[in-house]
């Protein structure tokens, strides 16, 4: 049982690392929020299969946040925003593709190296994963690195809250519901604002092209 | 450890300190009443002078006190003590105050620049008073909030007249080399704890050092002493500020301002590290002779009159630090008796530069108000309309010339015999340098006579360069009594070094366990160090040869011939043109000296072609310092900013970045 | 303070005064024969000076006080010069105020004050005569002091008498660095009083003068005193040079038969000097004011090096 | 039922009346009252805390210890002045039309809000609720840096946002790491992220995960002290938001992200016997304020110089702390407070100095003590207050740091000389002509609020001269706590 289980989670440890490649590869916006949308159904996926191979209750509760929160709610908020601001041409990068899948290779071997000793120590089922979740959460922060519109940096943003979230429940079967709740309600309002920020951002420079924020600066 | 409010010296000093404080606080809060500062608080301020003088004098001679204030850091409250060392500065501060503040009264009648009197009234009673609890502090942290509070105060004076823009740029350059000197004591006292954590100084004074320590703690404290006093290459700040201010404030800092510098300074070397290393009194000396002649060649060929003091001050601490130098390199081979000579000359040249000093920037000062007027070229034949300040100023200038029988030579004079004894010291190679060393205070003190009589002879004599000079007005009454305190300090240091010395000679005593009063006591009116085959010098039979030689002249030639006199106009060569700008000026007065030291200058000539239709002949005279090390540095500083600017140029992917490489830098090296 | 003393010192003081004149009289003699002219006689000093004491002294209108005081300040500092100076004994009661150092001060003092009275009224001749003088004056006085250093050193004393004492006690013997010491001598003296090749005090040429730009708007009894004082310098200079480099003859403490000896010594060492000092002028030049400061910077070296080969060879 | 309570209850409720009323010609005054509930609370609960020792409250979830009271209590007071102080600041941009009637709503409830996110992180015990609060901090400082709506304002908000929610993060993955280690020795249940749990067994916890668990932990709260390299948000926050919000951030939360640091740094010396937690700390710290008083010297905008000034000084004390031992440890929390008061009183005096010359460009701010000689002496002394001036507390700090670093980690204090006298020099320079020196601007038509200036600078003034014996064992007690 537990066998299938931990099965499981390792397949679905596997599709969030390859949707976090996905991402990076990705150039455009509105299968970008796909891709998200996707990621966050197998979090809540992996999180409610953990819940369920370890009998913990409010792993379920986690779960149907997740997928509240990262399958419908952003997602609908995302796609309004694109459709308020129409940017849902092509994104171009700021390091070209290759490159980029190349450094996040080298990232993900770092990151296993640096979770090994560290899952070794875990008790949980879902121990080997931590090294794809911290894989995770570097790849969508490169991410955040090389986009250069407003919209794809958030959506890495997002998705590296995905990554935590897995890491979360991977090594300890998630942390204290209090605490899921508080992160939970951050990010809810971290996104509300941001899509205001968006509309501002856009009255302001008529355009999502974070490369208009560059008048602070030294000279 | 004696309880407040009973009647000690220590109490009487901080009496005199918060009665300072008080007046300051007084003249705020009349902020309006122009007439009350100069009125009543600074002669008041200055009675206090008179009482601090007395107090200290009188303290010099009982054992030290020490008292411990409430206030402070926790563990560490406000440690004062009595001691030789602090008694003597503070008789050099109480009598200095005593007589710029009595001439500061008449002087600060006229409101000077935009702050109003009180405020100005206040900085300067904060002034004294820092100054006298830096000398009275006895832990490090006392000592560092009374050393910046008396920076900080002295700074706003000198920024008084704040809308003149060199004035501030004086004041900035002032407090920023004041503030790096203080973060260097700072660093020295953080030496010498020890890593205690006891800031007090009686700690400090037990502790043992290796050599590299002590060492560490000697450059650090001559780099924080040297930059307040002025020592080469930390000595830019001093032509600046003090033209700056005002008159009895330059008075102040000159006089005895710097002295505090000189007072930290042997409170450290002395009292604080008990070892001394040879080539510490070498470097000394060295710093302090190169000081001394750079200070006095650039005051021979300033044309501002404050400027020049300002430089001659350079020139007479870098004397005090080579006699200081003196003092250690004997210490260092255990010769104490001549360790003590040498320090009593330092601390004699100490007592007479707070004098003479002071002396000669109030006169300034007294010029100043009537004439406003600077610079030497406008200015000459004062001593007809300003008959009182001319001759006490002469008095002045003859001290700071080191002429006999006047107190400039008695030092000079107990320096160079110090040198006499050099032969005597173990290392044939310091016998080979002290003889230039001789000879370069010797250079010293003939170039000080140079620039003396360029100061007066431009200033008070010849004929007035300018017209509204005709009808200037001498100083009043409060200026006068404070210039003849001053200047009757000058004349008794000079007659009465004998009895002088017996208030050095404790402090000599404590810092370096000997000292000249026993045996100059031994034969009264002569003033005989070692032994009277060796060297005498009485100055007050000195005197009465002159004067008597005088006197009988004077009358012989009555009495022989006749005493007719007839006026008549000058000698005018044939040439019957001769108008008052065609007497020699200041930069020619100068220019010998420019020639014959041009390296040490960076002089900038402007000179006129035979085709200019009105021609103009201008020459500035640069500080190579200010060139090569200074504007350097501040480039460099700058390139640097320049490059760690380019760290932000504003783009968030490359914020963003930075986290990024940090991170995984920081979990590489912590998993390594 | 014997009476002893006080009757040498007296009579140094005297013959001080007295001889003066003389000596300046009898070089001018000589650089005159020398130089194929025909003499002033010996006395011509003397009669200058009674003449101008006769005379009304003219003073500029805007003269201050000072201009006046002066020279009579000048005149007693020569006088206290001349009687420190061991010449005819070295026991002076007053030469226990004034040491080595403290007679260099004293001859600073007298400059400052007749630089001083050159600038008070003001005229060009006056401020560059100053000017000049200074000059002069800060870079041969630390050359004198220098020399006086190494006797000072030599003897372990600072003290004139007690030099001359040891210098005069010990046996002949070639001192190295006393020659150094009296090369330097000779020639700030030169600058000291006014002589060739620094100054020529023959002459009123604006160009060269110093000593006479000073004095230029003195007349009457204060340039008699000026002059005095002049003449008093000169004397005492020799006196300085007699008294470290050939101090033999001279008479010691309690001893009234040698005090009268010492006078004929004294006045043949001084004829002999004044004697070399006008050939000295006449064999050299005049040169350009501005070659003094090297000429005076050289005697400078030879002190200090002086000092030094003291300190090296120990003689 | 406890003084806890009110102490975040007060500007919670503030921030849902302020929500409605915030745009009412009364709403400063409200703001004020508020903030001085809070402040009468925070007081009470320190005479509690200091009466009767450490409190928990609601079942250990809220911890008050002798280190965080302090905060608190210096939280609550800053928060209180600078309402004062926004009093009359935000009349004048009202009637300047830069704040309408919903930004001052936003703003007066953001303003609570923003107090009650900063007091939740200080009192709580939960490291898990420190990070929530810690990001909904963010969250409302960023609704307050962009109140203004203008371009800057938007750009210097976006980057904070996404700079520190990406900072923040880090933290959050390096909680989840330290419940992970904790877990296996406190057990699932049983509160593992409560801290005094983990205090209780900081030494049985795993070394290799509590390192890599500081990492993250260090990093991400570091980005919001302003360590460089991570500080570039800040400036820009500081420069453009309305000037009582620079007070705020440079004065409370660079304080709380160091004090959630100083929490961790406890467990983790406590799991690890090395120094690495003191090396991480004295290296940024070094490096801050080198880079800082750099930055310094090339500064045009009054605001962004203070700014940097403030990641100077957030170094020094982070330095100060990575040193440990009693001295360096007091002298760290000694510093914290100082910089907190002339910092933000100087934050103060500038933003009415900008009001009053229009402008935030120093070259054309001039003579300050001729328009208004309060602001400008304010100036000039809150200046030379936080260059190291004595009599002012920054000085006591200082001298106890630099002495101490003078003799254990001698390396350090060239560096530092280096950076002090490059700061003093810039800052210096720039504040003389705008104090002194010739003007042309008019008064202001309000009043400025020097009030709170005045008390900010004379605390700092007694806290150089005198330390209060209670507040000495206080801060003693504080520093055993994070292990001097």
């Amino acid at each position: 049982m537990s066998g299938i289980a931990s099965q499981l989670i390792n397949l679905f440890a596997a599709m969030l690392l390859l949707l976090a490649f996905a991402m990076i590869s990705q150039r455009r916006v509105l299968s970008l929020i796909y891709l998200f949308t996707l990621q966050g159904a197998t979090l809540a996926a992996a999180t409610a299969v953990v819940g369920y191979a370890t009998h913990q209750p409010h792993l379920y509760i986690s779960a149907s946040i997740t997928l509240v929160l990262k399958v419908f709610l952003i997602p609908w908020l995302l796609h309004r925003v694109i459709d308020r601001l129409n940017v849902r041409w092509d994104v171009e990068t700021l390091i070209n593709i290759p490159t980029t899948m190349l450094i996040g290779i080298l990232l993900v071997i770092l990151a296993f190296y640096l979770a090994l000793p560290v899952s070794q120590l875990s008790s949980s089922i879902a121990r080997g994963t931590l090294g794809i979740a911290l894989a995770c959460m570097l790849l969508s922060f490169m991410m955040m690195i090389t986009r250069s519109k407003a919209v794809p940096q958030v959506i890495g943003f997002l998705s590296m809250e995905n990554g935590l979230f897995f890491a979360a429940t991977a090594a300890t079967y998630g942390m204290p519901m209090v605490v899921e709740l508080g992160i939970a309600l951050d990010v809810l309002v971290g996104i509300l604002i941001l899509g205001v920020f968006m509309f501002q951002i856009r009255e302001q420079f008529d355009s999502l092209d974070i490369r208009h924020l560059e008048k602070l600066k030294e000279d | 450890m004696n309880a407040l409010f009973d009647c000690t010296h220590l109490n009487g000093v901080l009496a005199v300190a918060v009665a300072w404080l008080v007046i300051g606080v007084a003249g705020v809060c009349a902020m309006r009443r122009v007439e009350l500062v100069p009125r009543i608080l600074l002669p008041a301020g200055s009675v206090f002078g008179v009482a601090l003088f007395a107090i200290a004098a009188h303290a010099l001679f009982a054992p030290a006190e020490a008292a411990v204030l409430p206030i402070g850091l926790p563990g560490l409250p406000f440690h004062f003590r009595l001691d030789g060392l602090s008694a003597f500065f503070l008789m050099v501060i109480g009598g200095a105050a005593a007589g710029v503040s009595a001439f500061a009264a008449g002087y600060l009648r006229k409101v000077e620049g935009e702050m109003p009197p009180g405020l100005v009234g206040l900085q300067y009673h904060v002034f004294l008073a820092s100054m006298v609890l830096v000398v009275l502090a006895d832990d490090a942290y006392a000592f560092m909030v009374m050393w910046e509070t008396m920076a900080l105060s002295s700074f706003f004076l000198v920024i008084v007249n704040h809308r003149i823009e060199e004035n501030r740029r004086a004041g900035y350059l002032y407090l920023l080399i004041a503030h790096i000197g203080a973060i260097g004591i700072l660093l020295c006292f953080g030496v010498l704890q020890a890593n205690t954590g006891d800031y007090t100084f009686a700690n400090m004074r037990v502790q043992e050092h290796t050599p590299f320590w002590a060492s560490m703690a000697f450059l650090l404290a001559l780099f924080g002493f040297g930059a307040k006093a002025g020592l080469l290459p930390l000595h830019v700040w001093l032509p600046e500020a003090h033209p700056a201010a005002p008159s009895p404030v330059s008075a102040l800092m000159s006089g005895v301002m710097l002295k505090t510098a000189i007072y930290g300074f042997l409170r450290i070397t002395f009292d604080l590290l008990h070892v001394h290393l040879w080539w510490w009194g070498l470097l000394l000396l060295g710093i302090g002779l190169i000081t001394g002649l750079f200070g006095i060649v650039f005051a021979a060929v300033q044309v501002d009159m404050k400027r020049l003091l300002a430089y001659s001050s350079i020139e007479n601490i870098g004397l005090i630090f080579a006699a200081i130098g003196l003092s250690v390199l004997f210490s260092s081979f255990g010769m104490t008796p001549m360790a003590a000579l040498a320090l009593t000359a330092a601390l004699y040249h100490v007592v007479i530069h707070a004098f003479f000093k002071s002396l000669l920037f109030v006169s300034t000062g007294a010029v100043l108000h009537a004439t406003s007027q600077r610079s030497l070229g406008k200015l000459g034949g004062l001593i007809r309309y300003m008959p009182w300040v001319a001759w006490i100023c002469l008095i002045g200038v003859l001290t700071s010339a080191g002429l006999p029988p006047l107190s400039g030579f008695v030092s000079e004079w107990l320096l160079l015999q110090g040198f006499l004894f050099t032969p005597e010291l173990p290392s044939s190679f310091l016998n080979m340098l002290i003889p230039i060393s001789a000879a370069l205070v010797a250079l010293i003190a003939a170039l000080a006579g140079y620039t003396m009589v360029k100061f007066f002879g431009i200033i008070f004599l010849g004929q007035p360069r300018e017209e509204q000079l005709a009808h200037v007005h001498d100083a009043g009454r409060w200026e006068r009594a404070g210039m003849i305190w001053l200047a009757c300090g000058c004349v008794l240091l000079g007659l009465l070094p004998a009895q002088f010395i017996q208030f050095i000679d404790p402090v000599t005593r404590q810092l370096t366990g000997a000292g000249l009063g026993s045996t100059v006591a031994a034969n009264g009116w002569l003033l005989i160090p070692v032994a009277a085959e060796r060297a005498s010098y009485g100055p007050i039979i000195f005197l009465a040869g002159v004067a008597a030689s005088f006197a009988l002249a004077f009358l012989l030639v009555r009495k022989l011939y006749h005493g007719r006199l007839r006026r008549s106009a000058p000698w005018d060569c044939g040439f019957p043109w001769l108008t008052p700008r065609m007497q020699d000026t200041a930069e020619g007065f100068g220019q010998p000296i420019r020639q014959i030291f041009e390296s040490l200058f960076r002089v900038e000539r402007q000179l006129p072609t035979p085709f200019d239709a009105q021609p103009r002949y201008r020459v500035s005279i640069g500080d190579h310092f200010w060139y090569w090390l200074y504007l350097p540095v501040a480039h460099v500083t700058e390139r640097m900013a320049r490059l760690i600017g380019l760290m932000q140029q504003g783009r968030i992917s490359v914020y963003l970045l930075y986290s990024f490489v940090t991170l995984i830098a920081l979990l590489v090296w912590v998993t390594r | 303070m014997n009476p002893l003393g006080v009757i040498s010192q007296l009579l140094a003081i005297i013959v001080a005064l007295a001889l003066a004149p003389l000596l300046t009289g009898w070089v001018n003699q000589w650089r005159a024969w020398l130089q194929n002219k025909s003499a002033p006689s010996l006395l011509q000093q003397y009669r200058m000076l009674h003449k101008l004491f006769n005379k009304d002294s003219v003073v500029a209108v805007h003269a201050s006080p000072f201009f006046r005081i002066a020279p009579y300040i000048i005149f007693g500092c020569m006088t206290l010069a001349c009687a420190i100076i061991p010449m005819l004994s070295t026991d002076l009661p007053l030469a226990s105020a004034a040491d080595a150092i403290a007679l260099v001060g004293l001859f600073a003092l007298a400059r400052v004050f007749i630089s001083l009275a050159a600038m008070d009224v003001g005229t060009a001749f006056g401020n560059l005569g100053a000017r000049r003088e200074m000059l002069i004056g800060f870079l041969a006085e630390p050359a004198l002091l220098m020399v006086l250093f190494t006797a000072a050193l030599i003897s372990n004393s600072t003290s004139l008498t007690s030099i001359v004492d040891t210098l005069g006690g010990r046996e002949l013997a070639i001192f190295p660095s006393l020659a150094f010491a009296g090369v330097a001598f000779t020639m700030v003296s030169l600058a000291e009083n006014a002589r060739v090749p620094v100054d020529n005090p023959a002459t009123h040429l604006e160009l060269t003068m110093i000593h006479e730009a000073l004095i230029l708007e003195y007349s009457g009894r204060h340039l008699a005193l000026v002059e005095w004082a002049a003449s008093l310098k000169l004397f005492a200079y020799s006196c300085i040079g007699l008294a470290l480099f050939i101090p033999w003859g001279m008479a010691d403490a309690q001893a009234p038969v040698a005090l009268l000896l010492a006078l004929p010594v004294l006045i043949l060492k001084l004829a002999v000097g004044g004697v070399l000092l006008a050939v000295l002028e006449t064999v050299s030049a005049k040169m350009r004011i501005f070659r003094v400061p090297e000429f005076l910077c050289t005697a400078f070296l030879l002190a200090v090096i002086a000092m030094l080969v003291h300190i090296l060879l120990g003689a | 039922m406890d003084i806890l309570f009110f102490v975040f209850g007060i500007p919670l409720l503030g921030s849902v009346i302020l929500a409605f009323t915030g745009h009412k010609n009364f709403a400063p005054e409200i703001n004020v009252a508020f903030s001085l509930g809070t402040f009468i609370a925070a007081c009470a609960l320190t005479v509690q805390v200091i009466s009767m020792g450490p409190v928990f409250a609601w079942n250990r979830a809220f911890f008050i210890d002798p280190l965080n009271v302090f905060i608190v209590t210096l939280t609550a007071f800053v928060g209180l002045t600078t309402a004062l102080f926004s009093r009359p600041y935000m009349r004048v941009e009202r009637d300047h039309g830069k704040m309408t009637p919903r930004r001052l709503r936003l703003y007066h409830s953001m303003y609570q809000s923003f107090s009650f996110t900063m007091l939740l992180a200080l009192t709580t015990n939960n490291m898990g609720i420190l990070w929530v609060a810690m990001e909904a901090a963010t969250l409302t400082t960023v609704l307050l840096v962009s109140v203004y709506r203008t371009a800057a304002s938007l750009e210097a908000a976006w980057k904070y946002f996404i700079l520190c929610g990406v900072g923040i993060a880090q933290a959050l993955f390096g909680t989840v790491l330290l419940y992970m280690a904790a877990e296996k020795v406190v057990g699932p249940e049983g509160g593992a992220l409560i801290w005094t749990n983990l205090d209780a067994v900081k030494a049985q916890l795993d070394p290799t995960i509590i390192t890599l668990a500081f990492a993250f932990l260090f990093i991400g709260y570091g980005t919001k002290v302003g360590l460089v390299p991570l500080h570039n948000w800040l400036p820009d926050a500081h420069a453009e938001g309305p000037t009582p919000v620079s007070a705020i951030l440079s004065g409370l939360l660079l304080n709380v992200a160091l004090y959630a640091i100083l929490r961790c740094k406890v467990l983790t010396d406590g799991a690890l016997a090395n120094a690495l937690t003191g090396n991480l700390m004295m290296g940024f710290g070094l490096l801050s304020v080198v880079v800082a008083a750099f930055f310094l010297s090339r500064q045009k905008d009054v605001k962004r110089m203070f700014a940097y000034s403030s990641i100077e000084h957030m170094g020094l004390i982070t330095f100060a702390f990575g040193m440990g031992g009693p001295i360096a440890t007091f002298a760290g929390l000694l510093h914290m407070t100082v910089h907190s008061l002339v910092k933000s009183a100087i934050f103060f005096v500038v933003g009415h100095a900008a009001q009053k010359a229009g402008t935030q460009i120093m070259e054309e701010i001039r003579g300050l003590v001729k328009v208004n000689p309060m602001v400008g002496w304010g100036l000039m002394l809150g200046s030379l207050a936080i260059l190291g001036m004595p009599p002012f507390g920054v000085f006591a700090s200082e001298f106890l740091i630099l002495t101490t670093a003078m003799r254990e980690h001698p390396w350090a204090t060239p560096l530092l000389l280096l950076a002090l006298g490059v700061a003093f020099a810039s800052v210096l320079s720039r504040v003389l002509p705008m104090v002194f020196g010739e003007t042309s601007v008019k008064p202001l038509f309000h009043p400025p609020a020097v009030i709170p200036v005045f008390i900010h600078l004379g605390l700092a003034l007694l806290l150089g001269l005198y330390i209060p014996t209670y507040l000495e064992t206080w801060y003693r007690q504080a520093a055993r706590m994070i292990g001097g």
